[in-house]
Order: structure tokens, then sequence, then C-alpha cells
């Protein structure tokens, strides 16, 4: 009985308990050290468990100690892993730059409240990964979206109480519609465990409620993972929430949702013919393709940065789920590692226009003006990202989009390849807007110089490295990816 | 008789009244849940339901004005959307096990531990309690930790900002 | 605030009884439907009967506000502390077989601290959520 | 008797096309919530519905009684009605808020005020 038996359920649970610690002492200095030991200990945690799950393969922890159908079973695969290293280390990295940022626009009677919220987001995001059993994935949802709704409607603007509320219906919707979907799965199969389900799904493959269960369940996770049209919630609340939570969400919450949707297709229904009875590929391509040149389309015409890039995290939905909708293995490792590239990519986008705001009072396109001179590793560090987003060689984007392109050609669809290469395009047109503000105006001088806090400027250095290096160095996202992708078109065992 | 009051709710624009409407289905539900045999839940939701969810919606009632503004446009796009999602429930439901038979899924396989073992290995009469509280115990800890996120959530949204009064 | 003589000693005659009431829905729900969220609301409740008949100010004095913030956080700390304490004694996490040397017994003692962390959770944030609204309203009126 | 034996779905489609359209189609914001709880009200019956066996009685063990009506989603729906009486907390504290930023509660005149934008405090 080692510690490292028990590591899936310390992954969830030491955040868990740092939450009402930080409630209890509410001190903001306190609950600050506190979450930042327990995000950092969760990062920990997460890459040991990559580790085991690299020696031994799936780790099944039986929790309450009752064995899997009958209890609640922990289940970490190479794909979960993977998605916890995701979502453990942006947290580590953005706690300690939401510090300053959080000091500036969160009022300081609430900030104590920020951490309880951030480190219960982190506790749900870790929680629907983690686990096997699909109503937990449920009860974990809803303690990441309650915490959203609150981080969200924590910003200074009015209008983020707005898009906190449209959020919350929203996202409720989303969350009751993947309890229908579970509850008539659970009808058909009597089992709640993933793995079980799957394996019981095969006697009842074509029957009405297991279609009508996988629609609910694609409608649902499709509304948290904003994927296009339903995806009318996300730029608001990405543009209106504080710096430190847009940059956590848009690396995190929307992968966590590509991850459920993978791990119902694949661990559930992948042993059934489901798949070939509903054009479920072919909807998922359209919509997929929708997104991808809507979003950015209407991107370029924003004048806000941070709306800019939410509605392009929007259209980079759109690359994830494209792959998914080949349905082959080039086209789900490009999923799995654009998930990871793009969270990485994403979040120091949002990191870097939280000190954008900080120091100069705003992101709107006007108010940028001339950033390259003002803040010139700032707006490199912005430029690099984009160029990631494009997906130009050496950055982290360059990587995905060259296994989406590989599994475009394998099909022989060159039409595909042409709209990949054609939508590349379109971001790099919004990412041009934001170069040409920073670099070809006239520094404004109206607005006072500020110096960008240490606490923040290093970790967003760290992901904008991060963003390189994993454009250049492949060997942990494609190699993860690989063995993930494998695990997932295996079946289950 | 549920279905009446949710249509009358549906059509009416006094806040109020719709509340105590909402209350009073709480309660139907409720003797629904009563004749389902689900006691626990019937008890729980009767109290939440009707009970706190009445007296925070009369709370923000009395914060907020409780007369609905006409609706400016005809609602026929939402309700074309919710009876496709209707229809999809259809059609999915029509295939499921009838009302009542022994033999579906649910009843088969992985309930009969629960209801056959429990007394060696929990030995609690109230089947609800012992799965809620051991074998989902989890699933528990979880729905916990979502009324203390509500509950901080709210003192986050709510709580005086003295220092902060903006000019 | 409100001086209803009759309201104020019914109101003093029932709220032992709910109080009671609660206990033994915590206590009972063994045997009987019921538990630990139900008996919080119910505690919850009794509170918030109180303030609507004494006034808030009182019912603040007999449960104040720190209190009630703590309590919610014990409750989820009573709970998750049940599972380290299975993790301690040697369990998986949330293991009631470990708490005692005989499984069922542990059983029953995961059961019954698990219960009490619900109840403490529910109650708290039922009042503190009550106190919040209540509070935006009075300085709504002014 | 196929009529009979999906009865109880019926109702529950009933209930939830209300909801979701009472939270679609209507502009007050806590018309909406009104809406989503007995949305989310219709999943209860759902769950609990199929786990009735006639003949049987509530899943409390005793010698007098050897058929019991399934347990398990009485457990889940449990947890999913606290989970619904949180979302409404927060869903109302929200509420709250907005109506003392905008002066209303009407969906479609806060985005007229959004899109007039008039945030007097700030050009962010």
């Amino acid at each position: 009985m080692s510690l490292a038996q028990h590591l899936p359920a310390l992954q969830v649970v030491v955040p868990l308990i740092a939450a009402p610690l930080t409630v209890l002492l509410r001190r903001r200095s306190l609950a600050f050290a506190i979450v930042l030991a327990a995000s950092w200990s969760a990062l920990a945690i997460a890459v040991l468990l990559w580790l085991q799950v690299g020696e031994r393969g799936t780790i099944s922890y039986a929790i309450g100690n009752w064995p899997a159908p009958w209890g609640i079973e922990y289940r970490v695969d190479r794909l979960s892993a993977f998605v916890l290293v995701l979502v453990a280390g942006i947290a580590a990295v953005v706690l300690p730059y939401s510090r300053a940022s959080i000091e500036a626009e969160v009022p300081e009677q609430q900030q104590y409240l920020f951490y309880t919220m951030f480190v219960l987001c982190l506790t749900g995001l870790l929680g629907i990964t983690i686990t096997g059993d699909a109503f937990n994935i449920f009860v974990f949802l809803e303690i990441a979206s309650l915490s959203t709704y609150v981080l969200i409607a924590l910003g200074r603007d009015r209008r983020a109480l707005v898009a906190a509320y449209q959020y919350l219906i929203m996202g409720t919707i989303g969350a009751t519609f993947i309890v229908i979907g579970i509850g008539l799965l659970y009808l058909m199969t009597g089992t709640l465990n993933l793995a079980d389900m799957g394996r019981r799904i095969a006697a009842v493959q074509t029957t009405r409620p297991v279609l009508a269960a996988l629609a609910f369940l694609t409608v649902g996770i499709s509304l948290k993972l904003a994927l296009f049209p339903l995806h009318q919630w996300l730029p608001n609340a990405y543009a209106y929430a504080p710096s430190a939570v847009s940059a956590f969400l848009a690396a995190t919450a929307t992968k966590v949702a590509v991850y459920v949707l993978l791990r119902f297709y694949f661990s559930v229904f992948g042993q059934s013919q489901v798949f070939e009875r509903l054009p479920m590929q072919e909807a998922m391509l359209l919509l997929a393709l929708a997104g991808m040149f809507a979003a950015s389309t209407i991107a370029i015409f924003q004048t806000d940065l941070k709306r800019l890039f939410a509605y392009s995290s929007v259209g980079q939905i759109g690359y994830i789920v494209l792959g998914l909708s080949f349905g082959s293995t080039d086209g789900l490792i490009a999923t799995v590692v654009h998930l990871f590239n793009h969270g990485v990519t994403k979040g120091a986008i949002f990191m870097l226009l939280g000190g954008v705001a900080l120091v100069m009072g705003g992101t709107s396109l006007s108010r940028v003006q001339g950033l390259g001179q003002r803040m010139p590793l700032t707006s490199l560090g912005i430029v690099i990202c984009g160029l990631s987003l494009i997906g130009v060689p050496g950055t982290a984007g360059f990587v995905s989009k060259w296994y989406l392109l590989l599994a475009a050609l394998q099909k022989g669809q060159w039409w595909l390849v042409f709209l990949i290469v054609l939508s590349s395009l379109l971001a790099a047109a919004y990412v041009w807007r934001f170069v040409e503000a920073a670099y070809f105006r006239e520094v404004r001088k109206d607005i006072g110089a500020a110096q960008l806090p240490w606490s923040m400027a290093v970790p967003a250095g760290l992901l904008v490295a991060a963003t390189v290096y994993f454009g250049l160095d492949t060997s942990f996202t494609v190699g993860s990816a690989r063995q993930a992708v494998a695990l997932l078109m295996g079946g289950l065992r | 008789m549920m279905a009446v009051t949710v249509y009358v709710m549906a059509r009416s624009r006094n806040l109020f009244g719709v509340v105590i409407l909402a209350g009073i289905y709480s309660f139907l539900m409720a003797t629904v849940l009563v004749a389902m045999d689900a006691v626990d839940v019937a008890m729980t939701e009767a109290s939440v339901g009707a009970g706190i969810s009445t007296v925070l919606f009369l709370g923000a009632l009395y914060l907020c004005k409780s007369e609905e503004a006409r609706p400016l446009h005809k609602p026929w796009l939402p309700l074309a959307l919710s009876m496709t999602v209707g229809g999809v429930l259809v059609y999915g439901t029509l295939g499921l096990p009838e009302f009542s038979d022994p033999a579906a899924p649910i009843h088969t396989h992985v309930v009969p531990r629960y209801l056959n073992d429990i007394k060696r290995e929990v030995d609690v009469p109230n089947v609800v309690t012992a799965v809620l509280a051991s074998y989902r115990g989890y699933d528990t800890l979880g729905e916990t930790t979502v009324v203390f996120t509500a509950g901080a959530g709210v003192v986050a949204l709510l709580r005086r900002r003295r220092k902060d009064r903006r000019p | 605030m409100r001086y209803d003589l009759v309201l104020r000693v019914a109101a003093k005659l029932l709220i032992p009884f709910i109080l009671l009431f609660a206990l033994y829905v915590q206590f009972h729900g063994d045997f009987g439907p019921g538990g630990g969220f139900q008996a919080g609301v119910i505690l919850a409740a009794a509170v918030i009967f109180y303030a609507l008949i004494y006034g808030l100010r009182d019912a603040r004095k007999v449960v104040p506000e720190p209190l009630v913030e703590s309590m919610m956080a014990f409750g989820v700390l009573i709970y998750a502390g049940v599972g380290v304490a299975g993790l301690v004694l040697g369990g998986n996490y949330l293991d009631y077989f470990v708490l005692d040397a005989d499984s069922v017994h542990g059983q029953h003692r995961g059961i019954f601290w698990v219960e009490v962390g619900v109840a403490t959770t529910v109650s708290g944030v039922m009042l503190k959520i009550f106190y919040m609204f209540a509070d935006r309203g009075k300085v709504d009126d002014e | 008797m196929k009529w009979a034996g999906h009865f109880t779905y019926f109702v529950t489609v009933f209930l939830m096309v209300a909801g979701l359209f009472i939270v679609i189609a209507r502009d007050n914001l806590i018309k909406k919530l009104v809406g989503l709880g007995i949305f989310q009200t219709s999943v209860y019956l759902l769950y609990i519905a199929p786990g009735k066996l006639v003949g049987g009685t509530a899943p409390i063990l005793s010698e007098a009684f050897t058929v019991y009506s399934n347990p398990l989603p009485h457990v889940l729906i449990l947890t999913a009605i606290v989970v619904g009486v949180a979302t409404l907390a927060l869903g109302l504290a929200l509420v709250v808020r907005i109506r003392e930023a905008y002066d209303s509660i009407e969906e479609d005149e806060i985005l007229r005020l959004d899109a007039a934008g008039a945030d007097p405090r700030k050009d962010r």
C-alpha cells in the first residue's frame, strides 16, 4: 500500500480539499498559497500518472473499494493521462499569473473566493477526465460549470454578468441533454460504468434509444464544446471574464469537453455499429468546416482582441472536430494533438492579452496601437502564438495541421486539403489585424507606460516557449497521442 | 394536472403567479414520485422544489419587478426547436422497455447485487441511503461539492462591496 | 420587525420540533426515507422560519454569518476527510471497510459521518444563500 | 398495450418540450430559470419511471416484501435535484446582479442596452 497506488484518487481530492480550506481561512494570501500548492501537486500527480500509465497501461482504481459496475471506478488510460497533464499543467502555470491580474480586476473581498472557484473548476475538470463512470462525469461537469459561471461573472464589465447568465442557461441545457443521453443508455444497458456500458451496448446497438442517446449526448457535449453553431456563449464569456479566467478556460474547458466526446464515441459507442447507421461523420465534417470558416471570418471583423481570439477559438475547435470526423488514425491523432497544442497556444495568447489589458487599460485594437514599441516582448509573444494558430512550421499549430492534412490526403480528399489551407489564410488575416495595429501604427501617447509584473510575464513566456517547443519536438505530444489513439481505435482492452 | 400547470405557466406573464405555480408543480411531481416508490426522491423534491426554490424565487422577485414584458416576437422558432427535441426523445423512448417490465436491463444487471447482498455488505435497510453514501459515495461527495460551489459562488456574487463602490 | 404575538409564540413552539424532525430525518435515514441532504434543508428551513418571524438581525445573532460560512466548508472537509481516513487506514479512497475491524460496522460508521458532512454543508449553504438574498433586499429598500 | 406501457414517457416528453420552450422563447430572465427547472424535473421522471415495478415497493428492505423498485435511479436523481437547486441559486444570484447593473430583467432590453454601447463606466 504505497501512496503511488492512490494517485488517481489524490489527483482530484487534493484540489477538492483545498477549496473549503480557502473559504475557512478567508485570507487572500493564504488562499493563494493553498491553491498554488494544490495545483502544483496536481500537476506532479498528473505527470506521475502519465508515467505510470506509460509503464503499466491502463490504471483502474475502485473508489470505496467497490468493484467496477457497482461502485465508481477511476480509470486512467493514455488518453486521459494526456489530458490530465494538459489541464493540470495549464492550471499550474495560470495560477501564479493570476495573482497580479486578479488584484487589478477583482475587488479585494472577493479575491479569496476567486481562488476557491478556480480550484473547484480545476477539481471539476480533472474529475471529468479521470472518471470511468457516466453519471460521475455529469456531477463533476456541474462542479466545473458552476464555478466557471462564477469566475466569468467576476469580470469587471457588467456584460460579464450577462455572459455568465447566458452561459449558465446554455450550459445547463447542455448538461441536461447529457443527463438524458446517459439516462437512455442506462435504461438500455443497466449500467453506468463506461467500460461496462461499452461491452453491453453491442447487444442493443441499433435500437432507437441508443441512437437517441447518441444524438442527445452529441448535442449536449457540443454545447459545452462550443461547436459551431452552438458557440454563442463562448465569445462573450471569454471576452468579459477576468484575464486569468479566459486563459484557463480557453486552454482547458472546451478541451475537456472534446475529451468527453471522444470517450463516449469510442469507449461506449466504439464497439457498436451505431456510426454505420447514422451519417455522423458527414454531419461533423460539415459543422467543423462551417465553424472553421464562419468563426474565422467573424474574427476578422472584431475590434477587440479578446473577442477576436475567442472567435478564433471557435474556429480552432472546428479543426479538432474535423480530425474526429475522419474516423481514421491520423485524423484522431490530429484531434488529440491539436487539443493539446491549441490549449497551450490559446492559454499563452489570453495570458499575454491579460498583460496588455493591465498595462494599456484595454484590449481593443485602437488601444494596442504601437504595442510593438511599448511592449516588444509581449507583442512578439502574441505574434508567435498567432503564427501557431495559422500553422506556420516551427510552431505547435503546424504539427496538428500537418496530421490533419495527412488524414485528408489518406482519404484522397483534395478539396479538403484546399479548404484547410484556405482557412489558415483566414487565420492569417485576423492575426494580421493585430500585427498591423501593433507594429504599423503610431504609438498612442495618451496612455501612460507601466511595467508588466514578473509574476505575469514569466508564466506567459513559459507557455509561449512551450508553443515553440512543441512545434519542434513532437515526441511528447504526437507520441502520447499515437498511443492514445491506438487504444481508442482498438476498443477498450 | 401537471401538464395543465405547465401550460398555464408558459402563458402567464405574472411572475409571482408563475413561481407559486412552480411550487404546486413540484408538489405534484413529488406525489407522482411517491407513486413510483421513490420516497427519498419525493421527499427531496418536495423540500427543494416546493420549499427552497420557491423561497429563492420569491427572494429574487422581491428584488426585481414581478411583471414580465410582452414578448416582442412570435415564438415559432423556439417552438419548432423544442418540438424537434421532443420528437427525437419520443423516437428514442418508443424503443425502451415497457413500463414496469421486470426483464428490463436496469433490473437485471447491476442492481440485484445492491438488493441481495446489501444485508451482508452494508446492512442498512434503506437501499437508497446505502447506495448513495457507500456504493456511489463518490457521487455524493461531488454533489456536496456542487452545493458548496453554489454557496461560495452566491457569496462571491452577492456580497456587498464596500471598498469597491464605483463612483 | 414583526411583532405579532401569536406568530412568535407559535414559532417558539414549532421550531424545536422542526429541529428535532431534522435530527430524526438525519439519523433515521438508514431505516426510512431521508438522509443528510433532507435534514440539512429542514435545518436551514427552521432558521429561515425563525428569521421570517423574528427578523433577520435576531436570526444572525442565533446563527452568526461566519459560523454559516465555516459550516459550508466544514461539511465538505468532513466528507473528504472520511475518504482520507480510508486512505490512511490502508484502504482505497472513501473505503469504509477499513474504518472498523468489522467491515459492516465500518460501513455504518462511514455512512454516518458522510451524512453528517452532507447535512452540515447543505444547511450552511442554504442559510448563506438566504442571508445573501435577504441582505441585498434590505439595501434596495433604503 | 404499447400505449399504456409508454404513457409515462409521453408525459415526460411533454414536460420537457414545455420547459425547453419556456427557456428558449421567453425573454424574462427569471421565467427562463423556471423553464429550466421544469426541463430538469422532466428528466427526473425519465429516470424514475422505468425503475418502478408494479407490485414492488419502495427500496427499504424488510421481511414483508420481496419485490422492490430499482434504487439506483433514485440515487442518481437525488444528486440531480441537488445539482438543479444549486444551479438555480446561482442563476438567481446572477439575475439579481444583472438587475442591479441594468435595471432590467428582460433579455432583449439588456441586449439593446449593450448594443447601444452604453456601459458608462469603462470603454472596455
